[in-house]
């Protein structure tokens, strides 16, 4: 049953949540190139070391997205660093499982909100 | 959108069965099932079928009956046509000569010959997917044994200058191999007048069955096996004889050519009508492949900033089924080889879209696909970080 | 006779498509038609079929899911096998352990492995047709890559001790390749058990349709291709899918092993039937093959005096398919090698007689072929020229 | 179209014509062997050098027997140099042609008729 989406992944495609971006971010992330085929970037909000408010924008295949989608989902409300210890794993299990060959973008989901966090960090250093 | 109204634009990756081909199949399942090999009176009518197929196909592409080969589909007769002329020639050389936008199936073999310690020439194409005759003419050697060309790309739709190819390998004294898959049952062939020496095609591709194909073998090539066994096709291809799938490969073959001419023209017409369609509704978008030496079925765009996989998803949500590049490497993360030696770069190549026709569309389906297509894209552009041009317009 | 009344005892050469087989597959040809490598809606069932298709097949041989890749057939489930390991086993080296009995899909790729520089020991067998563990263990060398050996003959019946001799090759950590081509979906197979790493299978000889097969191949095993091209079967196996036959292939074997201890408890009862009843009422007549270690459905014997197509055209004419040798070589001169191999004279071998039962002959077909033989051997031994005693009687 | 009979191979082989021997046969030819699956044996009888008479008895496939069977009818009547004459050709002719692989069986029949005549030609010597 490989190579194929459940209907949780179909669904957060269809409608992913929190797409966009953020004015004023209080940091960025943005890894994967257009050469790969996937480019994931999130930009979170950061309030009394709480990330109230995660946005992203995704070119990728539906994995991709669907994987954006919940990682968004699953970090709103989470402290700085709780979303820190956020894994792939995590994700994988939200998500109900990938593709063997889509489990990278579940990993670049979760590279691209450490990526943001780290560089909310630098700011605020 | 029911099952009903699903619009199938995926016809270079495979074809349903015609219902007529089905019928004639059929009673060659559990009446007429007797092994081809076989002395008895069960036997006798599988053989006599299978014979009639080679006669179908041999008129079709204007070879002689005898010169017809079966296989198990497109990927067997390409392996075969390489390897086993590869193989058998070795007295004259190991060069063969290859472009760089064939199907897997010629293109890993080449590659696995070149392990081997055969040489191989990548020949380049232009930005439209043609080779240069001049080209291949310099690369022609003393040692060369072959030119393996396809006939039309399965991704572009590009259709090479197959008599051209053909009359050059003629005076250079060198084979000629083209995997015509694409080509069979959409376009008119003659080997006699092409010059063609070797030709693979697949039934799926044409309204016949998967699991069948057939490779042409020119009187007097000197071939080896890709498999040893019985007796069947003379020993060259053994193996108990699928005479139900054989049946169904010529019936398809048959029905195609029936009027090729008509269905082509129409085809061509919708091709066009989808090309302008789309060209007319959605900014930054390319037609990859040549624009007028292309296959009549063949539509295939590159939409910028965004991926085609999320594309594909996007239209079957739809209920329209297209691909994105080769449907054989679908879940591969490297972007499709032909867009790339067309000159695309990774991120256009990755955003690709082919939509292919077949006899059963219509122009109320093209009329729906773009319909479907304006919005999907923009809302998939929204969503991507490399768009930035009218964001959340 | 009408057609109504004929009487098929050809089942190891071919057998009719099981109708609730053809029935499951229909439905594929044309609704569910899709390429299973697409990401798209009618590509997903297709790949949901073959995937249930893989677990089917790895729950009756009692392996992985995994495990499980399709081909074209028995003929390319065997090159595969014996070329792609022998291919991917250089390091250990060239040698091969194979049987003089052995069909010729695996005795020819042997053959031409010979030719390239491998070496191959033929292992002889007994007057039944049995190998010598003492003697296979006795072949076995450093450099023995594999022991390939068959699960029952396709012409005599004889069952090989494949237990015993995959406990042997694990010992000795050969691998071991076996062509169940005869004994899948007519005896039980237990691949863990029976130590097999490779294993052919082929879906025309056990109710399904012709042109689609098996190979498993156990996890770990290095193989190499056969073919090269597009990713499908983790790219060990390219080309479309044919997941009509695959679908096939699965219906058929479920169908086979639901009762399989009722049928082949019944078919051996007609086996012995049959066997009784030619030699009660037929003078200088023999049963080649081991008299008990032997498939269920098949029954060889030899008539002396008399040549084997002579027997199968007069069996035609009163409706019975039978087969002399295997069908495949039908046509050669040569008798078969099998007959040979367990030492009958030349002249005996040419007059044997092959009749290989199904699940549809019944008590009545086995009294009807008696009855047919006596008067047909007596009318050919009677024109023979070898025949003396008894003339003009 | 190979490896099929036509009819009349199939009527012949059904029904043989003159199958048996002749006691006293004026000549007698044997070709082929059991190891190549065919054996042909023809006698004759001669009288006022017209050859009145020919059985013969074959062991051998459907082609060999047909074979057997319709050359015996072409040669009866025949005056000894006439059938000397007689070919593999005339037979296949006759026969209205035989499958590739079964060609030899017509030369059997030819070979077999040879030397009949040849034997019967060394006893009047
Ligand atoms: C141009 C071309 N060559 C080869 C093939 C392989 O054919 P098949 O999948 O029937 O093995 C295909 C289709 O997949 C094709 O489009
Ligand atoms: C023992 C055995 N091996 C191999 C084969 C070849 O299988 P296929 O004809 O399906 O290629 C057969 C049947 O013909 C067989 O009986």
């Amino acid at each position: 049953m490989t190579q194929m989406y459940n209907k949780k992944v179909m669904e957060h495609f269809s409608n992913p949540r929190n797409v966009g971006e953020i004015e004023n971010a209080s940091g960025t992330g943005q890894v994967g190139s257009a050469a790969c085929g996937d480019i994931m970037k999130i930009d979170i909000k950061v309030e009394d070391n709480i990330i109230v408010d995660v946005k992203f924008k995704t070119f990728g295949c539906g994995a991709a997205v669907a994987s954006s989608s919940i990682a968004t989902e699953m970090i709103i409300g989470k402290s700085v660093e709780e979303a820190l210890k956020f894994t792939n794993k995590d994700l994988l299990k939200e998500i109900g499982g990938l593709p063997n060959e889509k489990i990278h973008c579940s990993i670049l989901a979760e590279e691209a909100l450490q990526e943001a966090i780290n560089n909310y960090k630098s700011k605020i250093k | 959108m029911t099952e009903k109204h699903r619009i199938y634009l995926d016809h270079a990756a495979t074809t349903p069965v015609n219902q007529e081909v089905l019928d004639t199949m059929i009673p060659y399942f559990n009446s007429e099932f007797g092994n081809a090999s076989s002395v008895y009176s069960y036997g006798r009518t599988a053989r006599i079928a299978i014979e009639k197929a080679k006669n179908t196909i041999a008129d079709v592409i204007h070879s002689l009956d005898s010169e017809i080969f079966f296989t198990s589909g497109g990927t067997e007769s390409d392996n075969w046509a390489i390897r086993g002329v590869m193989q058998a020639n070795e007295k004259k050389g190991k060069h063969i000569i290859t472009s760089t936008i064939e199907h897997h199936a010629v293109w890993d073999t080449c590659k696995k010959l070149k392990k081997e310690g055969y040489e191989v020439t990548f020949l380049p194409v232009d930005g439209d997917g043609l080779i240069n005759i001049n080209e291949l003419n310099e690369a022609i050697r003393e040692d060369t044994v072959m030119v393996s060309i396809m006939f039309a790309n399965n991704e572009i739709g590009t259709i090479q200058p197959i008599e051209e190819i053909g009359a050059l390998c003629k005076e250079k004294n060198v084979l000629f191999h083209t995997d015509a898959i694409q080509a069979v049952g959409h376009l008119e062939i003659d080997v006699e007048k092409m010059n063609i020496n070797l030709l693979s095609m697949s039934a799926h591709k044409f309204g016949g069955p998967k699991g069948v194909g057939a490779l042409y073998v020119k009187k007097g090539t000197r071939i080896g096996n890709l498999m040893y066994g019985g007796g069947q096709e003379k020993s060259k291809r053994p193996g108990t004889y699928n005479h139900v799938g054989i049946i169904g490969l010529a019936k398809a073959l048959e029905i195609s050519y029936k009027n090729i001419k008509d269905e082509s023209k129409r085809q061509l017409e919708l091709r066009e009508a989808l090309i302008q369609g789309i060209s007319d509704n959605i900014e930054e978008v390319r037609l990859n492949g040549h624009p007028t030496k292309r296959l009549p079925n063949n539509v295939n765009m590159s939409f910028k900033y965004i991926e085609g996989e999320s594309l594909l998803l996007s239209l079957d949500i739809m209920g329209i089924s297209a691909s994105s590049g080769s449907a054989c490497t679908s879940g591969s993360l490297d972007p499709s080889h032909v867009l790339l030696a067309i000159g695309l770069d990774h991120a256009t190549a990755h955003g690709s879209l082919r939509l292919t026709l077949g006899e059963t569309n219509t122009r109320k389906d093209i009329e729906d696909t773009i319909d479907a297509l304006i919005p999907i894209v923009k809302r998939l552009r929204n969503m991507s970080p490399l768009y930035v041009k009218g964001e959340q317009s």
